[in-house]
């Protein structure tokens, strides 16, 4: 059972660690926002945070990480704008 | 032709041919209207000519779908239609029903027409769009379920493919948003509500499942392309459409008293409308692209080629233009709207029926292709209208932009009168194209009659 | 090994979006249909304001004119023209006297209607409150 | 053809695993999201006072523990996909059935969410922020639903047997556009409920 070995190691205990790593990254998340923290910089680390956190879900979950180079970059792209925009925006409410 | 009751199809083409150039007749004294002002006044005064001209479009459009659903479905299921004779004489009722329409709209005047059919009873008439009186409007209800009983049938008795599927929930579409056009609430708010319910889920709704089955069916026939590869493209195409088009009707919902959150959604969907517009386009050029054979009728090819872009055009690129709420805020019911609705319609719609005739009338006349002059002259009159529906809608977005501009923008904003005294110069432009676009039209229709020689149908 | 991209897949892409999207339209209408009577005022249409929609029907106003912004783009806005001419008078005397065949030069034409002045008042009232639904703001200016 | 290739990657090489059809679908609902997202963040930058106001009414306990639930109900997906891919019909069906399990939690969450607001007179005419609030959560929530549909259709013809070590597209297709619901979801938590 070569291949279900193989399976296991690339695909499903990735994707766990992935797991852990985003309730983690949750867990930053809320105790942002709980603690009601703003400002500049630590909009631009949870949008940041989002970030690695939809790249983790697209890569390893969505199983992009193993198709080609476009569509891994139609993805990150749209996180980027997405993201992007988003902190342009804060930063235009700023004044 | 491998059906003999695909022939019904023949008189529907030739109807909407026929009122096809009476709607461009109508739209020329109206150009005119616009810069003669007291031109044919008061014997046929604007509104009776924009009317005409309206109604006249969607009727000849609906007798093209219809001639392309019979034809069609027969071929699709591989089998005779259920019942060739209810074909044709839904065909004369509709006919009949329509031509009276018109010459009410024109002897009587319409306050008149109103009150000999009962408009006091059940009001639904003075409507854009949907002036007809209520007998007519019963009469195209009627019309509808005689021929979605007939194809229904067909379909339910032969081969049950994607393209007829696709083309049947169209029509059944069309047929239940009509419904609408029975509730004329005295809430005018209820009543534009309500109203684009017909218009906007036609147009942009299932008249384009429509336009995406007959599209799909002659690129079938023309390219060779497996059926497969196309239905499947259909459906992708269609469900971009009603996933952006259904929500997209928010951008009718600006400005008439509906909750403003409309001006979200309806900009939001209604950006998105042009990507199936575009998926056409691609679709259109990549079917026939990979052709597996050169079919004879090029002019065929050519107006499914046109259909794609100027859709894409039309409805997505000038529809996309004035879309967005903070945009239409300023664009909204000025000439800008005139000159999407001029491109969109003719680009998608006009355009995909001429597409279907220019493939199944010489099938229908017993030859694969028309003649090499023909096809030739077919050609010419199809770059005439098409490059002349592009300049009426630059002229006539030229002209909405100085309205705009003039009326709604600057800081000593002009009346509507003294702006459009303004623009005189774009409508007088507008009307030449609108000349030359009729030219391109007779010259269609000569082409039906140019012999030379032919191949027989395969 | 299976198919990347499959028929079935596409229809049931459509047939499951479009049923989903109708479901939201369905959702919002009925949003809208709570919040509508808060915009349109419905509470001021009398039998006059019915009335007046009945001919502004009749005489097919829409054909040249845009109410709210929709209809034909020949003649002026009249969603606020009651605002713009300051009041009903304006607008009653101008549709009594056009005349029936036309005024000279090469100006865009209105017919004579010949309503009666119980219509004319219709006309007003209907024209009156449609000016006062709530329409985001809309038209920009009051030339309409 | 090695066995690798046929368990790791039962997808044309190079290509996302599931249904093409299905990713033209995602990358749209992608899009329309994504211009909402915009749409409210620049919606924020001219309002940031009430944006800010407003954000201090919602949930932010209810909005955190749903990201858990569909990371989780995520993950469960995953292990479904890795079971199929096995040829373990029954571990894919349960591991789906959990995963549906969570989907309902992050509805029945949400209700409350929704009945709360609701009862305080809340509607989507309130205010330009609860507007966009209420629209992105409950369109959101009308695609978690579909998902769900989606997950349990193909539960079902996993349960009939009808996916095979080799032939198993439709599990790959449905858990890729139950990912990207939760993708949605973990874009629209900081976006809504935290950046203030």
């Amino acid at each position: 059972m070569h291949n279900i070995e193989n399976q296991r190691s690339q695909f499903i205990r990735p994707c766990t660690r992935v797991w852990l790593g985003l309730l983690a990254l949750t867990s930053v998340t809320y105790g942002i926002g709980r603690m009601e923290l703003g400002g500049t910089q630590i909009v631009m680390l949870v949008l940041i945070i989002t970030f690695i956190k939809g790249e983790m879900v697209a890569g390893f979950f969505m199983g992009l990480r193993n198709t080609s180079l476009l569509w891994r970059a139609i993805m990150a792209s749209w996180l980027v704008i997405v993201g992007g925009g988003i902190a342009i925006a804060y930063l235009v409410g700023l004044k | 032709m491998q059906y003999q009751s695909q022939a019904v199809a023949k008189p529907y083409f030739i109807a909407a041919i026929g009122l096809f150039v009476g709607q461009i007749l109508f739209g020329l004294i109206m150009g005119l209207q616009y810069v003669m002002g007291d031109f044919l006044f008061p014997a046929i005064p604007f509104n009776v000519a924009r009317m005409v001209h309206t109604n006249l479009l969607i009727v000849w459009l609906l007798f093209g779908f219809m001639g392309a659903a019979y034809y069609m479905i027969p071929e699709e299921s591989e089998t005779e239609l259920f019942s060739p004779k209810l074909a044709l004489l839904t065909f004369w009722v509709f006919l009949v029903a329509g031509a009276l329409t018109i010459v009410g709209y024109l002897t009587v005047p319409y306050a008149t027409l109103a009150k000999f059919t009962f408009n006091d009873l059940w009001p639904t008439m003075g409507r854009e769009f949907l002036e007809q009186p209520l007998v007519t409007k019963v009469g195209i209800v009627l019309v509808a379920l005689s021929m979605l009983f007939n194809l229904t049938m067909t379909v339910l008795k032969g081969r049950k493919t994607s393209i007829s599927i696709v083309l049947l929930m169209g029509l059944w579409g069309l047929a239940v948003f009509f419904l609408f056009s029975f509730y004329n609430p005295s809430n005018l708010v209820l009543d534009k509500y309500f109203w684009w319910w017909t218009v906007h889920l036609w147009v942009e709704g299932v008249w384009e499942l429509i336009l995406g089955s007959l599209l799909a069916f002659v690129l079938i026939k023309v390219t060779g392309v497996d059926r497969e590869i196309i239905e499947k493209w259909l459906y992708m195409i269609i469900a971009m459409v009603l996933i952006t088009g259904i929500i997209g009707m928010g951008h009718h919902y600006y400005w008439i008293g509906t909750p403003e959150y409309w001006q979200w959604f309806g900009s939001v969907f209604s950006a998105l409308e042009p990507i199936p517009f575009f998926m056409m386009t691609v679709f259109a050029f990549n079917m026939v692209n990979r052709r597996r054979r050169e079919h004879p009728n090029k002019a065929a090819v050519l107006w499914a080629l046109g259909t794609g872009v100027m859709a894409f055009l039309g409805a997505g690129v000038w529809g996309f233009l004035h879309t967005l709420a903070p945009v239409n805020f300023y664009t909204h019911g000025t000439q800008i709207t005139a000159a999407h609705g001029h491109m969109a319609f003719y680009g998608a719609y006009a355009m995909v029926v001429m597409t279907i005739i220019s493939y199944a009338m010489p099938m229908l006349r017993g030859r694969a292709a028309n003649s090499e002059k023909s096809q030739v002259l077919e050609m010419w009159s199809f770059w005439l209208m098409t490059v002349a529906m592009v300049f009426i809608t630059l002229f006539l977005t030229a002209a909405g932009i100085l309205q705009v501009w003039l009326q709604r923008v600057s800081t000593e904003p002009l009346g509507f009168m003294a702006a459009q005294d303004q623009v005189t110069l774009f409508y007088w432009l507008r009307e030449i194209s609108g000349v030359i676009f009729l030219i391109g039209l007779v010259l269609y229709i000569i082409s039906f009659f140019v012999k030379g020689e032919t191949k027989e149908a395969a | 090994m299976s198919q990347a991209f499959t028929k079935s897949m596409a229809r049931n892409i459509f047939f499951g979006g479009s049923a989903f999207f109708f479901l939201l339209l369905v959702a919002l209408t009925f949003d809208t249909m709570q919040v509508l009577p808060k915009r349109d005022h419905r509470e001021n249409i009398t039998p006059a304001v019915e009335r007046g929609k009945m001919v502004w029907e009749k005489n097919n106003c829409i054909g040249c004119h845009t109410l709210l912004g929709e209809g034909a783009y020949y003649a002026p806005e009249l969603g606020n023209v009651y605002a713009r001419r300051g009041g009903g008078e304006f607008i009653k005397a101008w549709i009594k006297s056009r005349p029936a065949e036309g005024t000279p030069g090469n100006r865009r034409q209105m017919p004579q209607f010949n309503l009666t002045d119980q219509e004319l008042d219709d006309m007003v009232a209907f024209l009156k409150w449609t000016g006062e639904i709530n329409t985001a703001k809309w038209p920009p200016n009051i030339e309409g | 053809m090695s066995t690798q290739i046929l368990t790791l990657d039962s997808h044309k090489a190079g290509t996302p695993p599931g249904d093409l059809a299905i990713w033209f679908f995602i990358f749209a609902e992608l899009l329309a999201f994504g211009i909402f997202f915009l749409a409210y963040a620049f919606a924020r930058a001219n309002n940031v006072e009430l944006f800010n106001e407003s954000q201090q009414h919602l949930n932010r306990e209810s909005g955190a523990i749903n990201t858990v639930v569909l990371i989780t109900s995520s993950y469960f997906v995953v292990r479904a996909v890795a079971a199929i891919r096995e040829g373990l019909s029954r571990q894919c069906v349960y591991w789906l059935g959990a995963a549906i399990g969570l989907g309902g939690v992050f509805l029945v969450i949400k209700l409350f969410e929704f009945h709360a607001k609701f009862s305080a007179g809340i509607s989507l005419s309130t205010n330009t922020f609860y507007m966009f609030y209420l629209s992105l959560t409950i369109f959101h929530f009308m695609h978690v639903i579909l998902g769900m549909v989606i997950l349990a259709a193909v539960m079902l013809k996993a349960h009939q047997g009808g996916y095979t070590a080799e032939h198993h597209t439709g599990v790959e297709t449905g858990a890729s556009y139950w990912h990207m619901v939760d993708l949605l979801w973990i874009i629209l938590f900081p976006l809504v409920y935290v950046i203030r």
